[in-house]
């Protein structure tokens, strides 16, 4: 065990003693103790960064199960270490933050610190395995720890609703990536990601292909909430917002892009795969986009953002792809998308992550986040304020911020996806720029309501339950340090180059010769001449007109059918999969036996049948039968009849005489087949057994009263023909097919000499089969005394349940 | 209304001795002729229901004051035990061991560990079989 | 005729009077009017007429196949025993659950008795 | 000659046997069903030794006893229980 | 004679699925009853019917009848007379608790909800 | 020859025998029932090691040589069910010594515990196919019994529709063994196969196959063959479900496993093609049973049914790599179910209902419970790195590589579903606000929790140290993908 797994799993270690912690130190802020965890794995990992930023990578194997071939291979590379600094960084920001954010009298901090911790080690694993069994397990992990997260409020419907829809949604996506694994593994013989990468050009063709390569994209598009997926992010909105800081803007989410990003040089060579992550991309943005600009909720607006804003994303890892088909590095003129989907993965983290903040801290402040509520706290929260309006800026794509210099590159990217001559990119490649920049119309427009709506207009404290304040120092400093890394990255984008090229070095390797290296260069200024300046421009404009006359077009929100929404989907959907199965279970656990028996019968009877047929294994041989004595035709009779009239007869005497009758004809029957020992048994059983019937039903009611309708008794009369029938067909083939002589001329041989006795079946009984017995025996003991504790035994009410 | 049953229980005490008999001739005959602790057993709890037929559940009980459950373990017991204890003599569970001796009047006849394991078979039936009558007798 | 004859033709004799004896009885517990008349039918005939056929089958197996079967001499003992008393159960369970006599019945000694005993305790 | 006379006697028994089912089903009373139940026993036991003739084997012979005392305890039983409503008394001075 | 006996084992079988697809309890209990003693038969008609003698050394045959299906069988008696006992006894019981012994009455759809 | 194998067997024979004679004295009948159990597991993990080391055990009972009397073998397969059926025994012992009161122990439910168990053993033990039937008797006898015994009115009903349910099996049993008895004439089950493989599986045998499945498949609750269990398992007392729930249907799996690894692998196209379909349309059914209750003994019980189906498909693939996938999640699946059952009984204690609408926020009050119930739950879903994870790796990927898309879809995707059912309970009954309960006494839920508890851990245990028993498992995969390891073992002594 390396220092690195040490690393990966110290966040779970810690977890174990977090409840110990709490309960022995109770003064102290639970988060105090968590606080130095992810402080110091940050600059742990940042000591790999030279090794990283020249394409290099660190790998520590720990076996776990290798039989399966699952090592716990942790490897850090350029994408792996960034994601893992965000974790770490941003989460040492969010602990900070939740010390102050929540009260450690009311709430249940050591509940609370062990999720959050399992969620980091969680996320940390994510990033840095190697092995995509083991990637998966803490893909897992990281759907229930924020499960647990979401819910973390549990009293509240709506945070069971949210954490209910979120693990669904995720766990589905982490068991179809599970499918894409398994299937991955079938094409290459191994579970470890580099392994897979370098065989990257040989599976192309496999016909697991596009399963494999679609199962993952669910999974990708379930973590990352892409549409239709996106569902759950909204919902998911219920837990505290230190987590939805932290889960919803730079980590979980993240997930999914991570794993499209790491795959990259895995399936990028489909058209499918460029189609479908650019595409649903390009979607997610827009839809995420539009759909903010309905929210009152501050932190509905958020989610929805968040959403866009990982539609943006992966819309440009898709674009990006592409690169692989060209494979010239040079000029990157695909290379930028991904180039651009990197540089605004580190923006959006930390705008949104210090968005997120300001909302928390508004709502901690104010006791709401409705935008029709709040309004005008500029003057009362001017701190406050001018991290929002940086945040939301950047977010919008205004200069300098970061958020700008990796929209200006956005817009390229999309530019140039029309140029693909690849996959049908030449007729539809179009749409990208075009949806793209009404995207971004919509994310201004979202942008300014954030801000203005809440700290601009008319104060109204009559609306707020608190009186609202600037916030404590403590809970202003994250978001502080996330803002000034939003002003500076903007200013001076170079300092993350390098960053940015290991990064891409990680994504698309192949692309590289040996020691080559990717050059970023991001600048501010494109010239005149450039078409993202002039979108950008338009985006201002259209956003501008577009805030300003808002009252008077939002109404199409309103137009569009409730009905037809997903939500109500998903909703129904459960709804009516739960009704439908319980109405499908009732449908045939009717409760009735005999409904049962019948399928059982039935089945029976088909399958047999089927299998006679099929099997063409009906087979009659008469030379080996024995001749029939008259006799014994009279006692078949006599059995045949007794046990036909008992199906008419109308009192349960009668019923219990023939079946009486049966039973002492079938003893006569082993007279007559030479089996002295089973007439003794079977005449003394059949005694009993009558005496017993007669016992217990004298006090049951008279038969006949309330018999079964005809068709019932029709269908009854079928089975029940049907089974007689079988097990007669197959008693015939069965005699026919005598191919061995029986064992039993070894009893017959060697019961005198090597048993002692003369009577073979009671040595049989006794010695050869005596083990039989003996559990025979056990039978009629347990029946006894099961017997006897039923009669015997009432149990009084309400102690029915043990 | 209260009737004597002089007559039956005059004829049952010849009888049951007769039945008795029969049972345990059954009983031993098993490993030469049909038999067995089964039926043997069975014969003999008809003895025993004979009895509770022709007096009362209590006088029988006072006559055989056996409580019927726990006949089964102790018939379980002498099966299982006799199986078992082919173990300590290092062969496999059940096995059976016998030798003949010539015993006067009867002449060469074999004493047989299975007869022990017979004899639990013989006490689970009769346990088994009074455990059930006397229940539902005492339900009644 | 040998001695083998001789005693399988009174075997044969025995074994067919025991058949006819029962099917007397049958023919009785068929034709007879009530439970008490029946009763005595099936007890008389049907004792005697398996009697006979046990007898005739003991005396087969002792003869023809030097077989001495001391259960069926049992056997015998036991339903010569046996039957009467069953029979009188019978009968008296009858009597007592209440079932009635044939109508033209002329004797009723039990039921006089009673009366008598009834009466002298009241 | 011998077997036909035992195959005949075996067809007189059955025959018998069949007129007391008839008995046993038609009643009408309780006691009446006893009684034919009593008498097939005893039947039955005559069958089997006709039987064990017929099929020249002395093993089955066990059997007639048996049957001889099933049917007494059987008929016993019955006859209790219509005469006093159970089969066995818990204590016969206790009312039972 | 064994093809006989199939088809006497599919009367019995066919007998008594129709009386276990009733609704009276006892007619199920007579149902099973039914059933034991078709699969009895059953194996012993599948270990042979030849003639032989009974399974007893001391008959000194020269053929004897399978003894192993004759000891399977016994076994099977003795074990489906244990489980008719439990059967009836739990019906006499679940009648008293109950007061039906009609099986429709005894649908139970407890934790259906 | 080994006399070990016999002694799973023995000990709880003759520990029932014994507490029978100790049937009023309830103290003394739980000191004997902890030791035997524990004796019973000791020998049981030593007859595991034996296995392990010197390969399949075997004991011909009374001495007889093997095709002639019955024999016992143990091979990794029972070995390691044997070991699992034992612990579980000891854990669902430990929980009924605080739940199943003095009534039912006075009236032997001790006794019947062990005879239970004892059936079940000896279910797995066993190398004969007819001695194999008088097991099953054993153990449906005590579970009749069990299940009956407190006699309320749900248990007179259920207990009705089980027996009636197990007399047919039981019957179509018997005459399954006849008609095989005909065809190949002997009752050993190694010496079967050995018959079987001589005469090349006619269509007669194939027949006789499917009957075997019927059989089974009623005892194993496959599809459509399981109607009656989820009734007959709601009606028990906690411990009693679980054993059911844990080990009676598996028992049912574990003879189709072996008939149709040992017997029937002639003709796999068409039976373990058949065997697939139905245990594809088990786990539909299954779940679709799972999420439709809000019952939290249904959803757990219909939960059992997707187990099973899961196994079978496994099975069915009948590849090395995809039968050590069902017996890995076979064993997993017999301690998370028995876990559960036992969990649900705590909770169903403390609140006096089962539904889980009448129920909210246990987290405060029992948080050991809660989670315990969180982790049992994943690691039923298959969440790695818990139990069910490595068997269904191995079998999703095995039905993959053999084709069998939709099969290994569904298995996969059922987790989901099984995930959803169980969460369901989860959210509702530990989350949410406190509810006030009625309750009659006080329950000690520290005492009953122990035992799932420590089931549960073995779970995670299970799925981390999945390495440390990757080579025990795959020996059994082995043996059952060899039918001439058994058959040697047994026969060429």
């Amino acid at each position: 065990m390396s220092l690195l797994h040490f690393a990966i799993i110290s966040p779970l270690i810690l977890a174990i003693f977090i409840p110990m912690l709490h309960k022995y130190f109770h003064k102290i802020h639970t988060g105090w103790f968590l606080l130095p965890l992810p402080a110091l794995l940050f600059f742990y990992f940042m000591s790999y960064f030279p090794e990283t930023a020249h394409g290099e990578s660190v790998t520590e194997t720990l076996p776990w199960i290798p039989s399966l071939g699952i090592d716990f291979a942790a490897r850090i590379d350029g994408l792996g270490l960034l994601f893992a600094l965000l974790i770490t960084g941003i989460g040492a920001l969010v602990v900070l933050y939740s010390i102050f954010y929540l009260s450690k009298e009311k709430e249940k901090l050591n509940q609370f610190y062990v999720y959050l911790l399992l969620f980091m080690g969680a996320m940390l694993g994510v990033v840095l395995s190697d092995n995509l069994i083991v990637l998966y397990s803490f893909w897992e992990l990281t759907s229930f720890s924020s499960f647990l997260l979401i819910g973390y409020w549990n009293h509240r419907e709506r945070s069971r609703y949210g954490a209910q829809k979120s693990m669904l949604i995720t766990v589905f996506g982490g068991l179809s990536m599970l499918g894409g694994i398994l299937l991955l593994y079938l094409m290459t013989g191994t579970f470890s990601i580099s392994e897979i990468i370098g065989m990257a050009g040989e599976i192309t063709g496999h016909q697991f292909f596009i399963p494999a390569l679609i199962c993952f994209l669910l999974g990708a598009f379930t973590k990352s909430a892409q549409f239709p997926f996106h569902i759950w992010l909204p919902d998911a909105m219920e837990a505290p917002t230190p987590v939805s800081a932290y889960l919803h803007s730079a980590t979980m989410v993240k997930a999914g892009i991570y794993l499209v990003a790491r795959l990259t040089p895995v399936f990028a060579v489909s058209g499918l795969w460029v189609w479908l992550v650019a595409g649903i991309g390009i979607l997610t943005l827009f839809w995420g986009s539009f759909s903010a600009v309905k929210h009152n909720d501050l932190k509905g607006i958020l989610a929805y953002s968040t959403i866009s804003q990982l539609g943006m994303i992966m819309s440009m890892l898709g674009v990006g792809g592409i690169a692989l088909h060209y494979g010239n590095v040079e000029d990157g003129f695909y290379t930028v998308a991904i180039t651009a989907a990197v540089f605004h993965l580190i923006n959006h983290a930390t705008f949104k992550g210090s968005l997120f903040m300001v909302v928390g801290i508004v709502d901690h402040e104010t006791g709401t986040r409705d935008i029709r509520k709040l309004g005008g706290l500029m003057t009362l929260m001017p701190i406050t304020f001018t991290l929002a309006a940086i945040g939301t800026f950047s977010m919008a794509g205004l200069p300098p911020f970061n958020g700008f210099l990796s929209k200006e590159m956005f817009f390229t990217g999309m530019l140039r996806a029309k140029e693909i001559g690849l996959f049908n990119f030449e007729t539809l490649g179009i749409l990208f720029p075009i949806v793209a920049w009404i995207a971004s119309v919509f994310t201004f427009l979202y942008s300014m309501i954030l801000v203005f709506k809440t700290f601009t207009g008319k104060y109204q404290p009559e609306k707020l339950e608190k009186k609202p304040h600037e916030a404590p120092v403590g809970m202003l400093i994250p978001p502080v340090i996330l803002v000034s890394l939003v002003v500076i990255i903007g200013l001076f984008p170079n300092i993350i180059e390098t960053l940015i090229e290991s990064v891409m070095g990680a994504i698309l390797p192949s692309l590289l010769a040996e020691g080559h290296e990717f050059h970023v260069h991001i600048s501010h200024w494109h010239g005149f001449d450039s078409p993202e300046l002039w979108m950008t421009a338009g985006v201002i404009i259209a956003g501008i007109l577009l805030y300003r006359n808002l009252p008077r077009w939002s109404g199409i929100y309103n137009r569009m059918p409730e009905r037809f929404s997903l939500n109500r989907f998903y909703d129904t959907g459960l709804e009516k999969t739960q009704l439908g199965a319980m109405r499908f279970t009732g449908l045939y656990m009717n409760g009735f036996i005999r409904t049962y028996l019948v399928y059982i019968f039935t089945f029976m009877i088909f399958i047999l049948g089927t299998t006679m047929v099929y099997k063409n294994a009906f087979k009659l041989d008469t030379s080996n039968v024995a001749n029939i004595h008259y006799f014994e035709v009279v006692l078949a009779a006599i059995i045949a009849i007794s046990s036909i009239t008992i199906l008419f007869s109308k009192s349960r005497l009668t019923s219990i005489i023939l079946l009486g009758a049966v039973g002492y004809t079938v003893s006569l029957f082993f007279v007559i087949f030479r089996a002295p020992d089973l007439a003794l048994t079977q005449l003394v059983i059949e005694t009993v057994s009558v005496a017993l019937f007669l016992l217990c039903f004298y006090h049951l009611p008279k038969l006949g009263k309330n018999e079964e309708r005809m068709g019932f008794k029709l269908g009854n009369l079928l089975v029940s023909i049907g089974v007689g029938a079988i097990v007669t067909l197959i008693a015939l083939s069965a005699h026919s097919n005598k191919e061995f002589n029986s064992i039993s001329e070894y009893y017959v041989e060697n019961t005198y000499k090597k048993a002692g006795g003369e009577n073979m079946v009671n040595v049989i009984l006794v010695d050869f089969r005596g083990f039989d017995t003996l559990f025979e025996i056990t039978v009629l003991g347990i029946a006894a005394l099961g017997i006897f504790a039923m009669i015997k035994l009432r149990m009084t009410r309400g102690k029915e349940q043990g | 209304m209260k009737t004597n049953d002089l007559i039956l229980q005059t004829v049952s005490k010849v009888i049951l001795f007769l039945i008795v008999l029969f049972s345990l001739y059954m009983f031993f005959a098993g490993h030469y002729h049909p038999g067995g602790g089964f039926v043997g057993g069975l014969m003999t709890s008809g003895a025993i229901v004979l009895m509770l037929l022709a007096y009362d559940i209590k006088t029988v009980t006072t006559i055989l004051p056996v409580d019927y459950k726990k006949m089964i373990a102790v018939g379980l017991l002498f099966a299982a035990g006799t199986a078992a204890g082919g173990l300590l003599f290092g062969v496999p569970f059940l096995t059976h061991a016998f030798t003949y001796v010539d015993l006067p009047l009867l002449g060469k006849t074999s004493l047989h560990t299975a007869v022990l394991f017979d004899t639990g078979v013989y006490l689970v039936v009769i346990g088994v079989t009074m455990t059930i009558i006397q229940t539902i007798g005492e339900s009644e | 005729m040998t001695e083998t004859e001789i005693i399988k033709m009174f075997v044969g004799i025995f074994i067919l009077l025991g058949a006819f004896l029962s099917l007397v009885a049958a023919f009785g517990l068929i034709r007879l009017p009530d439970v008490y008349t029946r009763n005595h039918a099936a007890s008389k005939s049907a004792t005697l007429g398996v009697m006979l056929t046990l007898l005739g089958t003991l005396i087969y197996f002792y003869f023809i196949e030097n077989h001495f079967n001391s259960r069926l001499l049992l056997g015998i003992a036991f339903i010569f025993m046996t039957s009467p008393v069953a029979g009188h159960l019978i009968s008296r369970a009858a009597y007592n659950s209440g079932v009635k006599l044939w109508g033209k019945s002329v004797v009723d000694d039990l039921g006089r008795d009673r009366k008598k005993m009834n009466h002298r305790k009241s | 000659m011998f077997e036909m006379v035992i195959y005949v006697s075996i067809f007189c028994f059955s025959l018998s046997m069949l007129g007391l089912i008839y008995r046993v089903i038609k009643g009408p009373t309780m006691p009446d069903r006893v009684v034919a139940l009593d008498a097939i026993g005893i039947n039955l036991v005559a069958v089997v030794a006709l039987g064990s003739i017929a099929l020249r084997t002395s093993e089955f012979l066990d059997i007639i006893l048996l049957i001889g005392i099933l049917a007494f305890i059987g008929t016993v039983a019955f006859s209790k229980y219509l005469e006093k409503g159970v089969i066995m008394e818990s204590d016969r001075d206790g009312n039972y | 004679m064994e093809i006989l006996m199939a088809f006497l084992i599919g009367i019995l079988f066919m007998s008594a699925t129709y009386l276990m697809l009733s609704k009276s309890l006892l007619r199920i209990i007579v149902g099973t009853g039914l059933l034991s003693h078709g699969a009895h038969l059953l194996i012993l008609t599948m270990g042979g019917l030849k003639r032989g003698a009974a399974p007893l050394l001391g008959q000194h045959a020269e053929a004897y009848a399978d003894p192993l299906p004759q000891a399977l069988i016994l076994t099977a008696i003795v074990i489906s007379f244990g489980v008719t006992a439990f059967f009836l006894v739990l019906a006499y019981r679940a009648y008293q608790e109950l007061g039906t012994d009609n099986m429709d009455r005894m649908r139970g759809k407890e934790g259906n909800e | 020859m080994n006399s070990l194998i016999i002694l799973p067997i023995l000990i709880p024979l003759l520990t029932g025998i014994i507490l029978i004679f100790f049937s009023k004295n309830i103290p003394v009948q739980k000191l004997i029932s902890v030791i035997s159990s524990l004796l019973m597991v000791l020998s049981a993990l030593y007859l595991a090691v034996a296995v392990y080391q010197d390969g399949i055990q075997t004991m011909n009972l009374s001495n007889w040589e093997a095709p002639f009397g019955i024999t016992l073998v143990s091979d990794m397969l029972s070995a390691l069910l044997v070991l699992t059926t034992s612990v579980i025994a000891l854990a669902c012992l430990l929980y009924s010594f605080r739940s199943i009161g003095k009534e039912r122990e006075s009236f032997f439910y001790y006794p019947v515990f062990f005879f239970l168990v004892l059936g079940i053993n000896g279910a797995f033990t066993t190398g004969d196919i007819f001695n194999l039937f008088v097991f099953f008797e054993v153990m449906l006898m005590a579970s009749y019994v069990l299940l009956v015994l407190g006699g309320t009115k749900i248990q007179l009903r259920e207990t009705i529709k089980y027996i009636l349910v197990n007399v047919i099996s039981s019957a179509l049993f018997v005459i399954a063994v006849a008609y095989l008895y005909s065809v190949v004439g002997t009752l050993n089950m190694a010496h079967i196969s050995e018959r079987i493989s001589q005469i090349g599986q006619p269509g007669i045998v194939t027949v006789i196959a499917v009957f075997f499945l019927l059989v089974f498949g009623i005892k194993g609750a496959i599809f459509p063959l399981y109607f009656w269990l989820p009734g007959s398992y709601y009606a028990p007392p906690a411990p009693v479900m679980a054993m059911f729930g844990a080990l009676l249907t598996k028992v049912g799996v574990y003879s189709i496993t072996r008939t149709y690894t040992l017997f029937f692998y002639h003709d796999t196209g068409y039976t373990h093609g058949l065997l697939e379909i139905l245990s594809i349309f088990t786990i539909i059914v299954g779940v679709i049973g799972a999420i439709a209750y809000s019952d939290v003994k249904k959803i757990i019980i219909y939960n059992v049914i997707v187990a099973v189906g899961v196994i079978l498909f496994g099975v069915a693939t009948l590849t090395e790599e995809s039968l050590a996938g069902s017996v890995f999640y076979l064993i997993h699946d017999m301690i998370i179910k028995a876990a559960l059952f036992l969990l649900i009984g705590i909770i169903v204690k403390i609140t006096g209902t089962s539904s889980i609408k009448k129920m909210g926020g246990l987290i405060h009050q029992y948080p050991g419970l809660a989670w315990t119930f969180f982790i049992a739950a994943l690691a039923l879903a298959g969440i790695p790195p818990l139990s069910g994870f490595a068997g269904k790796v191995l079998i999703v990927r095995s039905g993959l590589e053999s084709g069998n898309y939709w099969g290994a879809g569904i298995v996969l995707l059922s987790s989901l579903f099984v995930l959803f059912s169980v969460m369901k309970i989860f959210i509702n009954v530990f989350w949410g606000s406190p509810r006030a309960y009625r309750q009659q006494e006080p329950v000690p839920a520290k005492w009953l929790l122990a035992a799932p508890a420590v089931l549960t851990a073995f779970a995670v245990l299970y799925g981390l140290g999945t390495e440390a028993l990757y080579p025990i498992i795959s020996l059994a995969a082995e043996t059952l993908s060899n039918p001439e390891i058994y058959i040697n073992a047994v026969l060429k002594e």
